[in-house]
C-alpha cells in the first residue's frame, strides 16, 4: 500500500462491525485480508465485532472505536445526539435487502387490517418504511403500536420465531431474515422494499468514521477507503468466492455457520455499493420525523465523501455525491 | 447385663427387657443407655452404660461433675437425641424440657414465649392469657410481660423459661440446672412452687442441679452420676418429710453425706 | 465485724428518696431525639453523598475529559429528565407495578420452595444446587420459553421477573434456616411444634433476619430481570423503564440514559430505605441484636 | 436411710469395668459412614431429579404440544451440543475464568465495602441504601459507562461483572454483620479487640455465616451481569457463553440456545455443590449449627 | 449528694470531686450512677445512684436480688455502656469481664478461644502455647483443647470463659456469676486458684455471686444490692483471715447475717 501521510506513523485503525451479510464488504475485505493490505505496516487494524448498532455509536462516542460499518440510523442518532460533531458518513457499503414478509393468508394490502405486524427497532428504517407504506394504504397507525395495524418493534431472532409460531402476521425485516421468514416461517413477500424508492436503490449499510480520526489521520482513513473499495469490486467480481469469505468470516466470529443458501438468497437482493445513496438517507428522516419518531434533524455535513471519491477517481470507478 | 445394641425411639411397645421386669410401669427407663459423640476417630463418651427408672409421680435429682453428662442423659430422655446403644423409654405423657442455655424465642415478648406454649397445647385465646399471666406472677415477672428476652436479666430470661416448661402441662419436666442464676430468696420461693405443683399435679420431675442442698430439698431421690463417661454411681433416697426447709439440719447432713460422696467419686475418677 | 450502712446515707434517707426515686429519674432521663432529629439524621448524609457525587461528576465534564455527548453533565441529564418527564413517570410506574407483582408471586414460591428444599433431606439433595444454578441463569435465556409459553404478553414479563426472584428468595430462605440457632429449633420440638405449625412459629420467625437479607437480594434480581425482560417483550402502548432505557440507548442518547438509570437509582434507594431498611432496623431492634455498646 | 449403689453392680465391679469401657465404647460405635456411602447418598436425589425432567421433557416434546423447531426434544439438544462442543467447551472456559476474576475483585471491593458501610455510621446513612440502589441497576445500564472507561476490552466485561457482584456481596456482610449476636461484639471488646483486629478477629468470623449466603448471592449477579457483559464486544475467534447464547438466539437455534442454558446450569450447579455447598457445610458443622435432634 | 449530671467516659482525667476526695486513687470508683433502659414511655431504671469505690488490690462481692441491676453495673465499669448520669472511673489498667451468658467465639476451639485473648495482648506465639496449656489445665480442661464450643457441656463453657478471663492478664477483673453452672467440688478448686492468683498479682476484682457463702469466702467486702432500681444498700467487710474454708463456721455465720439481711431488702422492695 501507499505510505502513510504526515503524523500517521504508527497508527492503529480500530474497525467495528457486525456478523451480518448486510456488512458483506467488511466480512470479505477481513477475510481477505484487503485492509492489512491496503493499510501497510504502519497501521495497525484492531477489529471488534458488534451484535446492535446503538453499542457501535457509543464505542465510537467513548473514542473506543474509529470507523464502523453500520445502519443508517444509528448513524444519523450519532450525527444529530453530538449536534454533528461526533461522525461523518464517509462511504456507503450496501443497498436493498429489506422486505415486508406476511402469512400466506395476507394477499393483499387491505388484508392487513388489525394484524400485527414487527419491525426490528422502533424509528429504523424498516419502521419507517413500513409506517409509511400502511399511511399510504391509508391504513392509522402509532409509535406505541396502536392503530388500525399494531406495529411491534423487537428483535429479528424473536420474530422469526414468532413469525413461525403463528404470533405475528408479518414483518419488514432485512436480510437475511427476511429469506428466512420465507424459508423457514412460510412467509410471502409483500412488498420489496426496492420497489419504493427511485432506482430501486437505498442505503442500508455504510460507513462512520469518528470525525477526529477523521481529520488526524486523513491518510489511514483514505488507505481503509482504497480496502473497502477493492473489497466491493471483489464481491462484483467473484460473488461465489465472496459468499463463501462471508460464511467463513460469520462462522469464525459467532462460531455458528450459517447456511450458504441463505448468503446466496441475500446476495440476490442486496446491491453492495460504494455509494451511501445519500438521498435515501434524507428522505427516511424526513418520513421519520414525518411520523414523529424523530426530532427534526439537519444532515448537512454528515457526509464527507472527499476521500472517498479520491480513491474512487484513482480506481477509474464512477464517484458518489452526498447530496 | 441385657444389652439392647441398636437404639430405639421411645415411643416403641414396651419390651419386657428381663432386667426392668419390675420397673415396666416407670414413667421415665433407661436401659444400658451409652451415649458417644462423634465418631471413631475423636469420640467423646458421655454416658456409659446407665440405667436409671424414674416412676411416675417421682422427684428425682440428677448430681454429677461439670460435663458428667447430665444434659446429656435429659436430651436423651426428652428425645432430642438417640443413644448410641440401649433403650430409652418414657412412658404416660409428653416429656417437656427446660433447658439449662438460654432457650427463649428472641422474636416474642415475654408473653409471647410463655403464651407458645399454651398456644400448642391448642388452648383458646382468652383461657391463655389468664394462665400466662398467672405462670407471670408465679415467677415474680408481672410487669415484665411486654418486655423482649434481650431486656431481661440472666435470671429473669431463667425464670421465663420455667414458666413457659411450666405452662405446657406435660407429665414428664425434666430440668437442667433452672434455678441457676437466681438469688437464694427467688430461689426459695420457686422451690416451694415448684413443690406445690408437683404435688397437685402428679408430675415425674427430673432435676439436674449442682446445688446439693437443692437436691435434697426437693428430690425423693438423689441419683448421682460418675465423670466421663457418666455412670450411675450411687443413689441416695430422700426421706425426709416434706415440706422440708433448705437451712433444715436434716436436709444439711444429707447433703453433706452427698456432697462427700460426690468428692469421692470426683477425686476418684480424676475429673478434678 | 459489723454491718455498716452504704456511704451514701442511712437506710431511712434513702428509704425517703425511694418514693421520689422513680419521678426523678424520669426527669433525669436523656429526652429520647424528636422524630424530625432522626430523619434529619438519617437524611443529611445522604443528600452530602448526592452533593458530592453530583460536584465531582460536573467537575468531571467541565474538564473535558469527553465530548458532552459521550458524558453528558448534570444539567443536561436533568433537561433530559424532564423533557421526558411523562413517560419516565409512566414508565417508572408500569415498571414499578410490574416489579411488585412479580415479586410477591416470587416470594410465595420462592418462600414454598425454600422451605421444602431446607427441611426436607431428599430435596435438598436433590435441588438444592439447582437453585443456584438457576438463579445464574441469565434472564434472556428465559425469555424464548417464556415467550414461547405466554406468547408476547404480560405473562411473558412476569415468568421470567418470578424466574430470576425465585431462586434468590429460596436460597435466602434456605441459608437462614441453615443457621438458626439449634438451641431454638429443639427449644420449638420440645415445645411439641411439628411440621408446619413449627415452621410458621418457629422456623421461619427464627429465620425472619436472613431472610430480609435474601429478600432484598430477591428484589434485586426481580428488578434486573424486569428491565431486561421490558427489553425484549415490548407490548404495545405502554412504557416501562426497561423500553426507555433502550430506547435511549438506540437514540445513542447518552443524557436519557443516564436520567434513566437516575430513576432506577432512586427507586432501588427508595425501596431499600423505605421498605428493607425499615423491615431490617425493625427486626433487629425487636430481635435485640443492636450492639448497644458506645 | 443408708445410700446404696447403683442397680448395674458394685462400686468395684464398675471400676474394673472402667479400664475396658473406653474400648468397647469404640466398637459399640456407629461406623462412620464411608466416603463412597456419602458420596451416593448425596448424588442419587440429584439423578433422579435429572432424570425426571429429562422424562417430562421428552414427554412433553412427543406431546407434540409445540412443533419441534420451537422446543427441541432431549435428543435434539444434545446433538447440537456436540455438534458444538468445542466452541461450547471453549466458551465455558472463557466465560468461566472472566467470573472467578471478576468475581475475585468484586470480593474485595464489596467486602472492603460491606465492612465500611456497617461499622461507621455516617456511610451508612450516606451509602446504605444506594448499594441496594446499584444493585437493582442492570447490567446493560453500564456498558456505555464500561466503554467510557476501559475501550472494548476486557476491561469493561470485567467492569460491569464487578459492578455486578460487589453491591450484593457488600449487602451480604453488611447483613452478616448487622445480624451478629451483640454479645460476641461485647466479648470482643473486652478482650480488647479494636478496628482493623476486631473485623478481622472477631466481626468477619462472627459474620461468616450469612457472608457465605451473600456470596452466593454475588455469584449469581457475577455470572448473569457477565453472561450480558459479553454482548458489548465480541473478540473474533474468543467465544463466551454470552456470546454463544445470543449467536444461537439469532440464528433462532432452540437447540443450540438450550444447550448452552444446560452448560450454563451445570456450571452453576457444580459451582454450588462443590464450593459454596462445601464451605457452607464446613462453618455450619464448625459453628455448631447443625441440629443434631432426630 | 454532688451529682454530675452527665455521662463521662472512664478515661476522664480523675476530676476530684468532693465526696470522692478520699478514694481518689480508687481503682474503680462509680459516683451517684444512675442507669435508666429505654426512653420516657417504657424507661427501666436499672440502678439508681449507685456509688461505690473499689480500692486496687481489692476484692469485692456483689449480691442482689435478681435482676437489680449487677450484670448492668458491670457493664457500666467495663465500658460496654454509658451510664445515664453519674460518673464512672477506671484507674490503673484495663478492666476486663466475664459475661454471666455464653460469649465464646464459635469458630474458635477452646484453645483459640483463650489464645485470642493473649493473642489480643501481643504476646509471641510460642509464650501463648504454654500459657494456654496451663490455662487450661487451671481450669480442668485438658484434652479438650480441639473440642469446638457447641461440643461442650455447660459447665465447660464457663471454664473456658473464665480461663479465657484470666488469659488477659487484665488489672481488673469483672466476674458476673463466674461458678454458676459448676459443681461444688469443681467450684471449690477454682476458688482457691482464684485466690492464689488474686494474692499473687494484686488483681482488683468486682465479682458478681447469688452465693452468699462464695461471697464471703472470697471477698474482702461483700456489697449488697436493692432491687429496681438497684441501690446499694449494704456493705460488709469480712475480716476473716486467708486462707478461708467455705465450709468454716466463721463463712456460715457472717453468710447467714448477710442472707438475713438480703432477705429483708428483697423483701422491703417487694421483689419476689
Ligand atoms: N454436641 C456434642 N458434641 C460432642 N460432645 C458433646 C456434645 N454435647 C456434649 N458433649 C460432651 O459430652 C459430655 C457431657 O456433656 P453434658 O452437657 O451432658 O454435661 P453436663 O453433665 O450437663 O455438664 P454441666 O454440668 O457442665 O452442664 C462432655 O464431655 C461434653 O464435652
Ligand atoms: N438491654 C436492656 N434493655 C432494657 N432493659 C434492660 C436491659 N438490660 C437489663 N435490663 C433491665 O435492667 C434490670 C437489671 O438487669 P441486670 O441484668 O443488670 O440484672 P442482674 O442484677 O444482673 O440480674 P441477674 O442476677 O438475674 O443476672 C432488669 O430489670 C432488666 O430488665
Ligand atoms: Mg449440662
Ligand atoms: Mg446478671
Amino acid at each position: 500500500g501507499a505510505p502513510a501521510q504526515g503524523g500517521d506513523d504508527g497508527v492503529t485503525l480500530r474497525l467495528g462491525y457486525f456478523a451480518n451479510v448486510t456488512h458483506a464488504p467488511a466480512l470479505v475485505g477481513i477475510e481477505a485480508g484487503i485492509y492489512e493490505e491496503n493499510l501497510g505496516d504502519n497501521v495497525t487494524l484492531d477489529t471488534s465485532t458488534f451484535t446492535a448498532g446503538p453499542q457501535a455509536v457509543e464505542a465510537i462516542f467513548s473514542d473506543a472505536l474509529d470507523i464502523t460499518y453500520i445502519g443508517p440510523n444509528p448513524a444519523i442518532n450519532a450525527f444529530a445526539q453530538s449536534d454533528g460533531e461526533a461522525v461523518r458518513i464517509i462511504s456507503g457499503a450496501a443497498s436493498g435487502g429489506a422486505f415486508f414478509v406476511v402469512q400466506p393468508d395476507i394477499e393483499k394490502p387491505k388484508d392487513l387490517e388489525g394484524k400485527t405486524i414487527a419491525t426490528p427497532q422502533l424509528g429504523n428504517t424498516q419502521d419507517v418504511a413500513l409506517r409509511n407504506y400502511l399511511e399510504d394504504k391509508s391504513f392509522e397507525t402509532d409509535p406505541t403500536g396502536g392503530g388500525d395495524v399494531s406495529i411491534v418493534p423487537q428483535d429479528n431472532a424473536q420474530t422469526l420465531e414468532l413469525f413461525t409460531s403463528g404470533d405475528i402476521d408479518g414483518a419488514w425485516v432485512p436480510e437475511p431474515w427476511a429469506t428466512r421468514l420465507v424459508d423457514e416461517g412460510g412467509g410471502e413477500i409483500l412488498v420489496d422494499e426496492a420497489d419504493l424508492w427511485p432506482d430501486g436503490r437505498y442505503v442500508t449499510t455504510h460507513i462512520i468514521v469518528r470525525t477526529e480520526f477523521l481529520e488526524e489521520n486523513p491518510g489511514v482513513v483514505k488507505q481503509f477507503l482504497e480496502g473497502h473499495v477493492a473489497a466491493n469490486r471483489l464481491i462484483a467480481d467473484d460473488p461465489a468466492q465472496a459468499q463463501e469469505l462471508v460464511g467463513q468470516a460469520i462462522d469464525s466470529i459467532t462460531g455458528k455457520p450459517i447456511a450458504p443458501e441463505l448468503v446466496a438468497a441475500s446476495f440476490e437482493s442486496i446491491e453492495f455499493t460504494n455509494d451511501p445513496i445519500a438521498s435515501s438517507l434524507r428522505q427516511s428522516a424526513k418520513d421519520a420525523e414525518a411520523a414523529d419518531l424523530l426530532d427534526p434533524v439537519d444532515l448537512d455535513g454528515i457526509y464527507s465523501l472527499k476521500l472517498l471519491n479520491q480513491v474512487l477517481k484513482a480506481a477509474g470507478e464512477p464517484t458518489v455525491k452526498g447530496k | 447385663m441385657t444389652r439392647a445394641s441398636t437404639a430405639a425411639r421411645r415411643e416403641e411397645p414396651a419390651t419386657e427387657s428381663p432386667r426392668s421386669g419390675a420397673g415396666s410401669l416407670a414413667a421415665i427407663s433407661l436401659d444400658a443407655v451409652t451415649k458417644v459423640y462423634g465418631h471413631a476417630g475423636n469420640a467423646v463418651p458421655a454416658l456409659d452404660r446407665v440405667s436409671l427408672e424414674v416412676e411416675p409421680g417421682e422427684f428425682v435429682c440428677l448430681l454429677g461433675a461439670s460435663g458428667c453428662g447430665k444434659s446429656t442423659l435429659l436430651n436423651l430422655v426428652a428425645g432430642l437425641d438417640r443413644p448410641t446403644t440401649g433403650t430409652v423409654e418414657v412412658r404416660g405423657g409428653r416429656p417437656t424440657l427446660m433447658f439449662q442455655e438460654a432457650a427463649l424465642f428472641p422474636w416474642l415478648t415475654v408473653r409471647g414465649n410463655v403464651d407458645l406454649a399454651l398456644k400448642l397445647r391448642k388452648i383458646s385465646r382468652p383461657h391463655r392469657r389468664e394462665t400466662v399471666q398467672a405462670l407471670l406472677e408465679m415467677v415474680h415477672l408481672t410487669g415484665f410481660e411486654k418486655k423482649m428476652p434481650h431486656e431481661l436479666s440472666g435470671g429473669m430470661r431463667q425464670r421465663v423459661q420455667l414458666a413457659r416448661a411450666l405452662g405446657q402441662q406435660a407429665e414428664i419436666l425434666l430440668m437442667d440446672e433452672p434455678f441457676g442464676s437466681l438469688d437464694a430468696m427467688t430461689r426459695d420461693v420457686l422451690h416451694d412452687e415448684l413443690e406445690r405443683l408437683w404435688r397437685e399435679t402428679g408430675l415425674t420431675v427430673l432435676f439436674v442441679t449442682h446445688n446439693v442442698r437443692e437436691a435434697v430439698r426437693l428430690g425423693d431421690r438423689v441419683v448421682l452420676l460418675s465423670s466421663r463417661p457418666g455412670r450411675v454411681v450411687a443413689e441416695f433416697p430422700v426421706e425426709i418429710d416434706r415440706p422440708r426447709r433448705i437451712e433444715s439440719h436434716s436436709v444439711a447432713d444429707l447433703a453433706a453425706q452427698i456432697t462427700g460422696r460426690l468428692r469421692d467419686e470426683v477425686r476418684r475418677h480424676g475429673a478434678v | 465485724m459489723a454491718l455498716f450502712e452504704s456511704r451514701g446515707g442511712s437506710s431511712a434517707q434513702l428509704l425517703d428518696a425511694e418514693l421520689s426515686g422513680l419521678d426523678q429519674l424520669e426527669m433525669a432521663l436523656p429526652p429520647r431525639p424528636s422524630r424530625l432529629a432522626r430523619v434529619w439524621a438519617a437524611t443529611w448524609p445522604k443528600l452530602t453523598a448526592v452533593a458530592l457525587a453530583l460536584i465531582i461528576w460536573q467537575l468531571v465534564v467541565w474538564s473535558g475529559w469527553k465530548p458532552e455527548y459521550a458524558l453528558p453533565g448534570p444539567r443536561k441529564v436533568w433537561d433530559a429528565f424532564f423533557e421526558n418527564f411523562d413517560n419516565n413517570m409512566s414508565a417508572a410506574g408500569t415498571t414499578l407495578w410490574r416489579g411488585v407483582r412479580g415479586f410477591l408471586f416470587a416470594l410465595v414460591i420462592g418462600t414454598t420452595i425454600g422451605a421444602l428444599v431446607a427441611r426436607v433431606r431428599v430435596l435438598r439433595a436433590a435441588f438444592g444446587s439447582m437453585i443456584t444454578g438457576l438463579q445464574t441463569m441469565p434472564s434472556v435465556a428465559w425469555f424464548p420459553l417464556a415467550i414461547l409459553l405466554f406468547r408476547l404478553d404480560e405473562g411473558a414479563i412476569f415468568f421470567v421477573v418470578v424466574l430470576g426472584a425465585a431462586p434468590s428468595i429460596a436460597n435466602g430462605l434456605i441459608s437462614g434456616i441453615d443457621h438458626i440457632p439449634p438451641i431454638l429449633l429443639r427449644s420449638g420440638r420440645v415445645l411439641g411444634a411439628r411440621g408446619l405449625t413449627a415452621f410458621r412459629l418457629i422456623i421461619l420467625p427464627a429465620a425472619l433476619p436472613s431472610f430480609v437479607a435474601g429478600l432484598k437480594q430477591g428484589w434485586a434480581f426481580a428488578w434486573r430481570s424486569l428491565l431486561a425482560g421490558e427489553l425484549i417483550v415490548t407490548i404495545a402502548g405502554k412504557y416501562s423503564l426497561g423500553q426507555q432505557l433502550d430506547a435511549n440507548r438506540q437514540l445513542a442518547d447518552s443524557a436519557g440514559v443516564i436520567a434513566v438509570m437516575i430513576v432506577i437509582l432512586v427507586i432501588g434507594i427508595m425501596i431499600d430505605s423505605l421498605l428493607f431498611g425499615t423491615a431490617e432496623r425493625t427486626i433487629r431492634r425487636r430481635y435485640g441484636l443492636v450492639d448497644t455498646a458506645t
